[in-house]
Order: C-alpha cells, then sequence, then structure tokens
C-alpha cells in the first residue's frame, strides 16, 4: 500500500463518516458539523486528484460559507427547540433504496473496464484551467453568474421582511 | 497512483447517504445538506474522470467548480424559502408542509 | 479564435431588459405597477423578433451553442410565451404581488435559461441553462409571500428539483466518464464505437439522466411536485411553468436523445416507452379525480407529456417533428385556457371547478375561448389538439410503437370525460351571481389571439409543421454522419 | 386575372367572408347587414356565370378543372383539398347561387320584424358558404366537413325559432337522424382511405375502376359505397332516415325552400351522382339498394302527402317523393335524368315553398282546412302555386315533366317494366295530392272566414322572386332538347352534357311520354271529384278503409316505431354504458388506479399526502424502476 492510498483511505474514511453522520445524527448541530467533516475530506480528496484549485474552492464556498448559512438557518428556525424524531417513518425504504442503489454504482465501477491510463494521470495547472474557463467556458460563466443574480434576488424578496411583519 | 475506482466507489456512497438522507430526514435543511452530499459525490466523479480520461479538456473539472458555484447558491435560495415557511407557520419539517394534497 | 458573440444577441436583450425593469421599479417607485408588465412584454417581444434574424443560420458558438433552426425556433417560441405571461400578469401582480420588477425580471431571466438549454451543444451549458430556468421558477413560484400554498409548492418544488438535479448530475458524471466528453455529438461518436466493458455505468447514467430531465417535464413518477406546485404558484406563473418548464425540459431531451444517445438508441427506447405510457395513464386517470382547475390542469399537462415521450421514444425525424409540433399546440391551448381561467379568476377569486358554473352567462366570449381550448387539448377535430396529435400518433405508429399509440388513443378518450366537466359546469352551471365580467381589452385580445392560434393549427398546420420541420431537420444530420464515419472501430 | 374555373374557391370564399363580417359586425350594421347577404348571393350567381362560360369553352375531357392547396403534408399523410368543377358541380351551383340568391332576396320580407333577422342572415350566409364548399370539393375530406357543415347550419335554422318547443325538437330530430347516415359516410370516407390513402375523389374513382388494392375486393368496395350510400340516404331523407324533413318545417319557409328543398336535401342525390363510377364499378347490389329505398321512399312519401292537411307538409312529403324519384334515376344509372330533376326540383320545389310560405306569411295559418279560395285574395301566389304543384305532379310541357320522363325512360332502359309501372303509378298518386292540396287551398269557398279576411298578397320582395321561378319552371324543361341546348351554347341537350359513360341523345318516347301525361290528368281529374264541395266521397274512402287510413295517417307509425327503438334499445345500452363507467371505470379504474400508487409507496400512509419525503421516494422510486427496465431490456 503506497502512502497514498493510505492518505485516500483516511480521507475517504472521513467523507464517509462524515456522510453518515449527516444523515443518522440525531442532533443537528451535529449534522452540521459532520457535513463540514465530510467536506473537508473530500478537499482532500481533490487534492490527491491533483485538483487543488478545486479543493481551496470548496474549502472556501462550502466550508466558509455554506456551513454558515447552514448554521444561521438552524438558529433562525430554532431547530433545536424541537426534540422530535429527525427521521421520518419513511426510513427503512430510504435506507433500502439507498442500498440498492450504493450496491448497483459500486459494481458499475468496479465491474468495468474503464479505458485510458488509471495509472498516471496528469496534473492540470492552475493557469490553464483559469484561461479555459474564461475563453472557452464563458457561456457558462456568465449564465451562473445570473443564477446567483436569480438567487440573491430570490433570497432578498422572499426573505426580507415586509412592513407589518 | 491510486485505481479510479476507488474515486467511483466513494462517490457512490457518498451519493447513497445522500439519498438515504433526502428520503428519510424530516428537517428541510437536513434534507438540503443530504443533497450537497450527493452533489459532492457528483463532484468526485465528475474531476476523477477529468483527471484520468480527460487532462485536456478536462471538462469535468469545469463542471465541477459550476457545480460547486450553483450548490452554493441553491443553498442560499433554499434557506430563504425554508425561512419564509417558518415564519409563516413556525416549522420547517417537510412532513409538516402539506395542505397541498389529493 | 473569438466566438461570434452577436449571436447571442436576444439574450442580452433578454438579461439587460431584466435589469432595465428592476431598475425601473426601484428608481420610480410610483410607476404603475402594470406598465412593468408592458415593459417586460415588449422586451420579450423585441427578443423575439431579434431571434428573427437568425433564421436559416446555422453557427457554433464556441463547442457550448448551436444557433441553428432549432435554437431560433424554441427561441421565439420561449420569448412568445414570457410575452403572454407578462401580458396576463398585469392585473393579477398589481393586484396579488409585492415586488412587481423582480417577478417580471425573472420571467425574462427564466426565458434566456430555456434558450440555453435548447441551443445547447453539450451537457455543461445545457445544466446551467436548466438551473437558471430551475431557480427562476422556484422562486416565482414561491412569489406570494404570505400565501401558505405558495410557500408549500416552492419549497417542494425546490427541494425535488435540487434532488433531481443532482440525480441528473450523477448521470451527466458517469455519461462522462464513459464517454470523455460531454459534447452531444461526441457523445454520439464515442457511443457508437464498440464499448462493451462500459455498458453497465452507460446505462446507469442514462437512467438517471432520464430520471432527472423526466422530472423537469414532470413524467411519472418524477411528477409529484407538479399538482402543488401548479396549485401554489400565482395564477400567471403556474401558466409560465407549464409551458416553459415543459417546452425547455422538451427540447434538451429531444436534443440529447437525437444529436447524442441515437447510437444507444435500443438500450433507452424502452425506458421512455415504458415513462411515456406510465405518464399518459396516470395523469389522465387521476385528473378525473381533481376538483381544484389548477390540479387539474396539471394532472392533464401531465398526461400531455406522456403523449409528447412517445414522441421520442419513437425518435425519427418525422417523430420528432410531430413532437414538436404537438408541444406547439399544446402550449398555445394550454396558455389559452389559463388566460380564461385568469380573467375569471382575477374577477371571483375563485379557482374550483364548480366556481366556473354558469360562465357562459357572465362571460360569453371567455367561456367560448375557455371551451374550444379545452377542447383542443382534449384533441377534438378543428382543433389544434386533434391535428398535432393526430401527426404524433401517425409518427409514433410509423416507428413500431402501435401499442403506445393505442393506449395514447384510449386516453385521449379518457381526458375529454374532464375537459367535459368544466366545459358542462360553464355552459349548463348556474351562475353565483348573474353579473357580467368587465371587459379588459389587453386580456381579451391575448385570448382572442391565443384561441385565433388554437383554430389555425387545428385548420391549417402546414406552416407550423413545416416550421418544425425546419427546426428538427439538423438534428438527426449530425448522428448518421457519426453511425456511418464510426462503421467499423478504428484502430 | 380571367375569372374561371380555378377561381372556383372564390365562390366560398365570397359567402364565407360576407359570415364572418356578419357575425362579427353584423349588429352594428342597419337592418343587420341583409344587403349584405343579398350582395353575396348575387355575386356568387355572377362568378358562377363565369364559370359556366369558362366551362363552355374547355374540351370535356380536361374536366375537372379546380385548384388545391397541401394542406398537410409529411410522411405517410398528405392531404390537398381543394375545388373543383365538372358538369355535375355545375348544375349544382346553377341550384345553389341561383335560388339561393333568391331566397336570401325573399327572406328580406318573410323575416321582416323577427327578433334575430341580422343573426338569419348570418346563419344563412354560413349554410350557403358550406353548401357551395361540399358542392365544389375535390376531395371526401372537405367534402365531409362541409356536409356536417350544412348539418349545422340546418340544425341552426330549423331550430331558428327555438323557444317554440316543436322547433327545437325537430332540429334535434334532424340533426340525430341525419348523423346516423353521416356516421356510415364517415366511415366509407375512412374505408376509402384505408384503401386508397387518398381522400381525393378522381383518384378514389380511379381506384375503384381498375380494382386497384383493396378496392379489387368487390366485397369491400361494396361496403363502402354503401356506407357513403348511408351517409346520402340520411341527408336526401330517404327511407327509413326521412322522418326528419316533414319536422323540419318547423324552420322559417325560406330555410324550407333553400335547404329542405332546393340544395342540402339534395347533397345525397349530388354526392351518389359524383360518385357514380364507384356505385358502378361496386357490386349491383349497391345500385339494387338505391333502387329499392328510392322506391320505398316514393310511395311511402306518396301515400302520406295523401292525407297531411298542412299545407308545407304536404310540399315537404313531395319533397321526399321527389328525392326518392332522383335515388330511382341513379339506381338505374341516369346521372342524366336525376341531375336534371334536381335541377327543375330546384326550381319548381323552392317556388312552391316560397308560394307557401307566402300565404303562411299573409294568413298566419298553415292548416289547409281554415284556407280555401285564396286565389282571389292573392292571385300571384295562387297562380305561381298553380305552376309549381302542377310541374311537381308532372304535366306537359312544364319542367318536371321532362325531368320525369327521362327518369322513366331510364327505368325502362335499366329495369323491368314492372318498375316502370309501379313509377308511373306514383306520378299518378303525385299527380293527386299536388292537385289537392292546390284545390283546398286556393279553390273552392273559404272554409274560415276570419283567415280568409287577414289574407292579403304579398309585398314584391317576395312576389318577384315567386314570379322568376315560375319562369323558371314554365321553361327550364326545355333544355332537354339538342336545339335549345345548342342555342344557350351547350354541347346539346343536357343528356350530352351531363352524363355517365355514354353523352345521351334526347329522344321521345311517345308511349311512356303520353302514358305518363294520362296518369298525371287522371290524377289531377280525381281531386274535385274527391274533394269537391265538403269533401265527404274523400271520407267516404278513408272510412271504408279505416286501417289504412291510420296508418297512413300516422306517418306508417315510423316515430313511434323510433321512439320504441331508443326506450327500449338505446336507453337501455346507455344505462348500461353508465353502470360501467360508475362502477367499473370510477371505482375500479380511477380509484383503483389511485390505490396502485399508494401500494406502489409501499406503505400507502406515507405515500398518499402532499408529505414532501413521499415525493422524493417516488423519484428515486423511479430510478429504481427505470434502471429494472433498462437492464431488463438490456441482458
Amino acid at each position: 500500500m503506497t502512502i497514498e492510498e493510505v492518505i485516500f483511505y483516511v480521507l475517504a474514511t472521513g467523507a464517509g463518516l462524515g456522510g453518515v453522520g449527516v444523515v443518522l445524527s440525531r442532533n443537528v448541530v451535529y449534522s452540521a458539523l459532520a457535513l463540514i467533516l465530510s467536506l473537508m475530506s473530500v478537499a482532500g480528496i481533490f487534492i490527491l486528484l491533483s485538483a487543488e484549485f478545486l479543493a481551496l474552492v470548496q474549502i472556501l464556498v462550502y466550508g466558509g460559507a455554506v456551513t454558515i448559512i447552514i448554521l444561521f438557518a438552524m438558529m433562525l428556525t430554532r431547530v433545536r427547540d424541537m426534540p422530535r424524531a429527525m427521521n421520518g417513518p419513511q426510513w427503512p425504504l430510504a435506507a433500502a433504496v439507498a442500498s440498492v442503489f450504493m450496491a448497483v454504482s459500486t459494481i458499475a465501477a468496479v465491474s468495468s473496464q474503464w479505458p485510458g491510463d488509471t495509472e498516471n494521470p496528469t496534473v492540470i495547472p492552475l493557469r490553464t484551467l483559469g484561461d479555459s474557463l474564461f475563453r472557452q467556458w464563458s457561456v457558462p460563466f456568465e449564465v451562473a453568474s445570473l443564477v446567483l443574480v436569480v438567487a440573491l434576488i430570490g433570497a432578498i424578496v422572499l426573505a426580507g421582511r415586509e412592513e407589518g411583519e | 497512483m491510486i485505481p479510479l475506482q476507488h474515486f467511483l466507489v466513494l462517490s457512490g456512497v457518498l451519493f447513497s447517504l445522500g439519498i438515504y438522507g433526502v428520503l428519510a430526514r424530516r428537517h428541510a435543511v437536513l434534507i438540503l445538506m443530504s443533497v450537497e452530499l450527493m452533489l459532492q459525490a457528483v463532484n468526485i466523479n465528475m474531476i476523477a474522470f477529468a483527471v484520468y480520461f480527460d487532462p485536456e479538456a478536462f471538462v469535468g473539472l469545469i463542471f465541477a467548480i459550476f457545480i460547486i458555484t450553483i450548490a452554493a447558491a441553491e443553498v442560499g435560495l433554499a434557506l430563504a424559502i425554508v425561512l419564509r415557511i417558518f415564519r409563516n407557520r413556525a416549522t420547517a419539517n417537510v412532513d409538516e408542509v402539506n395542505i397541498m394534497k389529493w | 479564435m473569438n466566438p461570434d458573440w452577436s449571436l447571442l444577441a436576444p439574450e442580452y436583450i433578454l438579461a439587460g431588459w431584466a435589469a432595465m425593469v428592476i431598475s425601473v421599479d426601484l428608481f420610480f417607485g410610483r410607476v404603475r405597477k402594470d406598465y412593468l408588465a408592458y415593459l417586460a412584454a415588449l422586451g420579450a417581444l423585441v427578443a423575439a423578433l431579434v431571434s428573427l434574424i437568425y433564421i436559416n443560420d446555422d453557427k457554433p458558438f464556441g463547442a457550448l451553442l448551436q444557433i441553428d433552426n432549432y435554437a431560433t425556433f424554441f427561441r421565439v417560441f420561449f420569448c412568445l410565451i414570457a410575452f403572454f405571461t407578462c401580458l396576463i400578469s398585469a392585473r393579477f401582480v398589481q393586484e396579488r404581488v409585492i415586488h412587481a420588477g423582480e417577478y417580471y425580471a425573472l420571467i425574462l431571466v427564466t426565458t434566456i435559461g430555456g434558450i440555453y438549454m435548447a441551443a445547447a451543444e453539450e451537457l455543461l451549458t445545457a445544466y446551467i441553462g436548466l438551473e437558471l430556468l430551475s431557480f427562476s421558477l422556484y422562486v416565482l413560484t414561491s412569489f406570494l409571500k404570505f400565501d401558505l400554498r405558495s410557500n408549500e409548492g416552492g419549497l417542494k418544488y425546490m427541494l425535488l428539483g435540487a434532488f433531481s438535479s443532482a440525480i441528473l448530475l450523477y448521470g451527466i458524471s458517469l455519461i462522462y466518464g464513459v464517454t470523455g466528453t460531454t459534447n452531444f455529438s461526441e457523445i454520439a461518436q464515442a457511443l457508437s464505437g464498440n464499448n462493451d466493458d462500459l455498458r453497465f455505468p452507460m446505462l446507469l447514467g442514462l437512467v438517471l439522466i432520464i430520471s432527472g430531465l423526466g422530472f423537469k417535464v414532470a413524467a411519472v413518477p418524477f411528477h409529484m411536485w407538479t399538482p402543488d406546485a401548479y396549485e401554489g404558484a400565482p395564477l400567471p406563473i403556474t401558466a409560465f411553468i407549464s409551458a416553459i418548464s415543459k417546452s425547455a425540459g422538451f427540447a434538451l431531451f429531444l436534443k440529447l436523445f437525437a444529436e447524442g444517445f441515437m447510437p444507444v438508441i435500443d438500450e433507452w427506447r424502452w425506458i421512455v416507452a415504458g415513462l411515456a405510457a406510465t405518464t399518459m395513464v396516470f395523469g389522465n386517470l387521476v385528473a378525473i379525480q381533481q376538483r381544484n382547475i389548477k390540479r387539474l390542469l396539471a394532472y392533464s399537462s401531465i398526461g400531455q407529456v406522456g403523449f409528447l415521450m412517445m414522441g421520442i421514444a419513437a425518435i425519427s425525424p418525422d417523430a420528432a417533428s410531430a413532437m414538436l409540433l404537438h408541444l406547439a399546440g399544446y402550449v398555445i391551448s394550454n396558455l389559452a385556457v389559463f388566460v380564461a381561467i385568469i380573467i375569471c379568476y382575477n374577477q371571483t377569486g375563485k379557482e374550483n371547478i364548480d366556481d366556473f358554473a354558469g360562465l357562459a352567462e357572465r362571460a360569453p366570449f371567455v367561456a367560448m375561448c375557455l371551451g374550444a381550448s379545452l377542447l383542443s387539448l382534449a384533441g377534438m377535430p378543428l382543433f389544434a389538439g386533434f391535428v398535432t396529435k393526430f401527426i404524433l400518433f401517425q409518427a409514433a405508429a410509423n416507428q413500431d410503437m402501435l401499442w403506445l399509440a393505442g393506449v395514447a388513443v384510449l386516453m385521449s378518450f379518457v381526458s375529454l370525460y374532464y375537459y367535459l366537466v368544466v366545459i358542462k359546469e360553464m355552459y349548463l352551471g348556474q351562475p353565483e351571481a348573474p353579473t357580467r365580467f368587465p371587459i379588459v381589452p389587453l386580456e381579451y385580445a391575448a385570448l382572442a389571439v391565443l384561441t385565433a392560434g388554437v383554430f389555425f393549427v387545428g385548420l391549417y398546420p402546414q406552416p407550423f409543421f413545416d416550421a418544425t420541420a425546419n427546426a428538427t431537420d439538423l438534428l438527426f444530420a449530425g448522428t448518421s454522419a457519426a453511425s456511418v464515419s464510426s462503421g467499423p472501430p478504428a484502430p | 386575372m380571367e375569372l374561371g374555373m380555378e377561381q372556383a374557391w372564390l365562390l366560398p370564399a365570397i359567402t364565407g367572408g360576407t359570415f364572418a363580417f356578419l357575425l362579427l359586425f353584423g349588429k352594428y350594421l342597419p337592418r343587420g347587414g341583409d344587403f349584405l347577404a343579398v350582395g353575396a348571393g348575387v355575386a356568387t350567381f355572377v362568378v358562377f356565370l363565369f364559370i359556366l362560360t369558362d366551362l363552355l369553352d374547355v374540351p370535356r375531357e380536361s374536366l375537372p378543372i379546380g385548384k388545391g392547396w397541401d394542406w398537410v403534408s409529411f410522411e405517410g399523410l398528405e392531404i390537398r383539398l381543394g375545388f373543383e368543377v365538372d358538369e355535375i358541380t355545375i348544375v349544382m351551383l346553377a341550384v345553389v347561387t341561383f335560388v339561393g340568391s333568391l331566397i336570401v332576396l325573399y327572406s328580406t320580407g318573410y323575416m321582416r320584424g323577427d327578433p334575430r333577422y341580422g343573426w338569419f342572415f348570418t346563419v344563412l350566409m354560413l349554410f350557403i358558404t358550406s353548401m357551395l364548399t361540399l358542392v365544389l370539393a375535390d376531395n371526401l375530406l372537405l367534402l365531409y366537413a362541409a356536409w356536417e357543415g350544412v348539418g349545422i347550419c340546418s340544425f341552426l335554422l330549423i331550430g331558428f325559432w327555438h323557444e317554440r318547443r316543436s322547433a327545437a325538437e325537430a332540429a334535434k330530430k334532424a340533426f340525430i337522424t341525419t348523423r346516423i347516415g353521416d356516421v356510415g359516410l364517415l366511415i366509407g370516407i375512412i374505408l376509402f382511405w384505408r384503401a386508397t390513402g387518398t381522400f381525393d375523389i378522381s383518384e378514389i374513382i380511379e381506384a375503384a375502376e381498375h380494382g386497384e388494392g383493396l378496392l379489387g375486393d368487390g366485397t369491400y368496395l361494396t361496403l363502402a359505397t354503401l356506407l357513403l350510400f348511408a351517409g346520402a340516404a340520411g341527408k336526401s331523407a330517404q327511407f327509413p332516415l326521412h322522418v326528419w324533413l316533414p319536422d323540419a318545417m318547423e324552420g322559417p319557409t325560406p330555410v324550407s325552400a333553400l335547404i329542405h328543398a332546393a340544395t342540402m336535401v339534395v347533397a345525397g342525390v349530388y354526392l351518389v351522382s359524383r360518385m357514380m363510377p364507384v356505385f358502378a364499378a361496386a357490386d349491383p347490389i349497391a345500385l339494387d339498394v338505391v333502387t329499392a329505398l328510392g322506391f320505398i321512399t316514393v310511395f311511402i312519401s306518396a301515400a302520406i302527402g295523401l292525407v297531411q292537411t298542412d299545407i308545407k307538409r304536404v310540399v315537404a312529403y313531395s319533397t321526399i317523393n321527389s328525392l326518392g324519384l332522383m335515388f330511382i334515376a341513379l339506381g338505374s344509372l341516369s346521372v342524366t335524368a336525376a341531375m336534371l330533376y334536381l335541377l327543375t326540383h330546384g326550381f319548381f320545389k323552392a317556388l312552391l315553398f316560397m308560394a307557401s310560405g307566402s300565404v303562411i306569411h299573409a294568413t298566419e295559418e298553415q292548416e289547409v282546412s281554415k284556407l280555401g279560395g285564396l286565389i282571389k285574395k292573392m292571385p300571384i301566389t295562387g297562380w305561381t302555386f298553380a305552376i309549381g304543384a302542377l310541374a311537381m305532379a308532372g304535366l306537359a310541357p312544364l319542367s318536371g315533366y321532362w325531368a320525369k320522363d327521362e327518369i322513366l325512360v331510364a327505368l325502362e332502359h335499366e329495369q323491368n317494366i314492372i318498375l316502370l309501372a309501379l313509377a308511373s303509378f306514383s306520378v299518378f298518386i303525385t299527380a293527386i295530392y299536388m292537385g289537392r292540396i292546390f284545390y283546398l287551398a286556393f279553390l273552392g269557398e273559404p272554409r274560415d272566414h276570419h283567415v280568409h279576411d287577414r289574407a292579403h298578397e304579398s309585398p314584391p320582395v317576395m312576389t318577384m322572386p315567386l314570379v322568376v321561378l315560375t319562369a323558371l319552371t314554365l321553361v327550364s324543361g326545355f333544355i332537354v332538347f339538342s336545339g335549345v341546348g345548342e342555342a344557350l351554347g351547350f354541347d346539346g341537350g343536357f343528356g350530352e352534357f351531363v352524363y355517365f359513360e355514354e353523352p345521351e341523345v334526347f329522344h321521345f318516347d311517345w308511349i311512356i311520354g303520353i302514358g305518363s301525361l294520362i296518369a298525371v290528368i287522371a290524377g289531377l281529374a280525381a281531386v274535385p271529384y274527391f274533394w269537391g264541395g265538403t269533401g265527404e266521397r274523400a271520407h267516404a274512402v278513408a272510412q271504408q278503409f279505416p286501417w289504412a287510413y291510420k296508418l297512413v295517417k300516422n306517418k306508417f307509425y315510423m316515430d313511434e316505431i323510433y321512439q320504441v327503438f331508443l326506450d327500449r334499445v338505446v336507453f337501455v345500452l346507455s344505462g348500461i354504458l353508465a353502470w360501467f363507467d360508475r362502477n367499473v371505470v370510477n371505482d375500479t379504474g380511477v380509484d383503483g388506479s389511485a390505490m396502485i400508487t399508494r401500494l406502489a409507496g409501499y406503505r400507502a400512509k406515507f405515500v398518499q399526502t402532499g408529505q414532501l419525503p413521499n415525493y422524493a421516494f417516488a423519484i428515486a422510486f423511479g430510478v429504481i424502476m427505470l434502471a429494472v427496465i433498462a437492464f431488463a431490456v438490456e441482458f
């Protein structure tokens, strides 16, 4: 087992455990913390895949912004005041569906002969990445900015307090 | 280097966990977090494929960047809606939001 | 090599116009809110007219978009949908909605998303377009801030939408892994080779993509959000969702499967056919039980989705243009129905089927138009629905999908039942109050134009058929070339 | 632009445009826009004259000429719609445009003061549009659409005074009865389409003549042909679908004259004439059915006509009688005779209706028991009615005589002597009841002085069309002669202009001609004998055969038979269907499907309601189901 593999398994365990924590924890705040754990582990995996920029984005956007928003939302909706079952009565079905999917996707991943050189991946330099993002992928980039604007408008319109509220 | 399959299996696991969360959780925010897990799984796939098969065009990397962007926007928007619901009826449990049914 | 940015002029016009509408609302807060509607409608109209410049163009924008007749068709189509939505929103928004500027701006932005879905040549652009469309619709659905149903519809739509787009993305990632590209024609090229090793992930990816797109077009069982979102959304937005979300979904569906997945048609044909069958059966049967007109239309639109999916299952140049024709006919009829309902709702504030009792006495013109467009949805002769359905069913039957066409005919009969219930109420029911509706010229004009369209398509469909045939002409050119060039696998 | 056959589409376009204009703006126009309707009528007649001139210029082989447009064209289905003209069409056009214009003019007098005056002209325009389309259509699909169009107009116009219950009922009856035939027609059209892949009449005829494809199968062709005839029989009020036509007299009289005498009811005759090659190609049984139904219709209507006392209804039964005669002619392969009768019948029957309308207008009474002696009060109406009745009876040298003579000659040619004798006998009865109605209404002593005092001659706008039609009734029969035809610019007589297979040069068969003339005169002579004075001789005959009188008086109980059929069969069936719908479709099918959906959710109580997690589960479940399908198909 190479050192890389060891790191991978550590990170994968972190991501998986975090994921389990998100969906199973009885305390929502723990869930949020587990999500952070999972996200950070995934960021590590990105580094393993030599996609440092993505790891950076992951940490900044998810670790920073997203989790903070989620925690805010939890506070605002006073989740802790409601000590009820966090899982619905549908969970056995959910577990069945999820395990079926897990089995299928694992089989799909393992049983297939993936083409190409799976031993020595090429590292993609950040410079080319940025270049491509702004030149070749200009349209999605612009549209994504529109998406953000829409989300912004939506958040303001919907969450803002009106007079008399 | 680590074989590609490792990443794919990890991604499948995360995605399945996300599915479970969406189906089983009752609180809107928790469902949203589960969706984030699913998107993480997609990102792992995308990046792994990009690095292993598609180093010239690396579409997967670009795709992952956009997925992260969209996911962030999604969280913001969804939480705004959740907040609105919470203000109007003091709950964010999705199974209590059911005045519309057949 | 810089791409030709001028190809995207209609989208820039729409985006700029949206910003202008918001600014006008913001800086001239005392301007009458219905003027904003007319302003936004004008923007949509301008964009539609500008789109006409690109008729018979066939130019790529980088490797991302293709501005051809297909894109032009949907550009004009979506812009006109937005145009009518803005017009009929005027009175509704003035009376019931707080943030009018944002409302109209979001309608215009949604249109951009739809256009990119139809014009995209590769999955990333299509996905971003899809999210733009979806996000705007989430917001618009929950736009009635203090209406519990609107909140609820928005929440369900949004969470399920996020869930299904995650599913779609996973499918995309698998297909990307299998083919190493997101470009439609390159996908076709990669898939037409001999790739038995990757059969399993490819199938899984196909299933996930069909599911994700099935959610957008509201195919059973991915339709669950539809009735709730329809009922919760502000009425004009219900009309808008039913028109644009479906057509954009189908635009992408058709293009992706005709250009990208054609080489593996045997793998997905049965999936789509099964989905089509369940969708038309379920949608039409459940519609019978509805009492709320919005829910009724939601289920009826699900039934229509079944018919449209049949066009994809029977994919061929004829079936594709027949599907587009039916889509156009359905959208025109459906918009006409909604315009009529909005006119009534603005007057009475009620939306149950019983509340339409005696409408023929209170507003004969509205009742007549509503009746005609409902009959068109049911597929009665003389109206658009008959011709478009006939052509679509015929195309399906030609592609060995006779059983599916049979189910579709049967379900058309079922659908007649619930449409007739509404018509019966209008013409035979006793009105609650015998007062006449006041005539609102603009709404009546919109209704008259749409109803005229219903009749026009019904009586003389040839121009529309030519348009859709032109639009789908190039879809299959690429695939046939690809499958020819990739006969034996290259050494 | 040269105005000719290729511009035949102008005809329906003119009236259609007028209809649309009247519909939209009619109520803002003075007099409801009736002048526009009259103008449109005259314009169609003028265009018709141009088309006729054009038709006479071209060689006969090049007919039909017209113009078509692609309506839909895509793989597997190409439909051209077009308007075209041939000889049969031109005869129909003559009747429709000419009689149509006269009746529109007449209506401006007859309908004056009606609260829905404008609406009447609007529907009349729609009717003429549909009728012209029907006549000009070059394919069965357009023909069918127009066929339904005239049916709807007929419905609207019979029920024009729908406040009267009887009118509403009659409209419904007419619509439903003719619909029965129309269903047959539609199925027949579809059968032809299935066999040939086209709706084009010329192509279908060609395919039938050459026995191409499915049409080579005699049974198939005969069945399709008979179904076409079912439609014709319904529209043309042939037994047993004739019951609607007498009731249709509830409509305003101009409507009866136009729709239920001159134009719409002869659409069936027109259709069979147009498709005659197909009928000839089919099994002889098809034409035998046509002949047989024609005879039954003739005798039933003649018998009922003898005892009816309503002036308009007698004329209505005489119409059924005439239509039966036309079908007898067609059954004997004589398009010439049928079309000649159609043309002259259009003139004299419209005349009869308009004259009786003039009586009704003046006296507000249509029971002959209250009329009598009117000829002094309203001489123009009286004399024109007399000429119309004599033409209908078939007295030489009025037009009806020549037309009837042609039919009898055709019968002699194609059928046997018995049928000829039967037909001659029907001529005799016709003469009796036509004479009787004139005698009772116009001659003798006034029976109701109240009514008699009220009677007065109608205004010129109504009598003028009467006079014009009388003139045509007097002379139009002469076009059978070659000399007359040539003088007018035709190739020869009517038989050399309109024919099936071979031109028929007119020749007068003295035995038949004199024989039928004797039958007519005998019939007319019998009238004063039976109904003179107080009519006790007629009473005596009725008393002598009470059962026969009762049978005829009750119109052979056709309505009652239908009623029993409706009550016992249709309502029972529909009850069963309703039960099926309620219990099987609704309870099991609909509720059942909802139940299945719930079961699909595994635990019913979670999936059924608006719970978001259940919705999400449905999505996940759907993914799995699709995957199952995918793998099932794959492996």
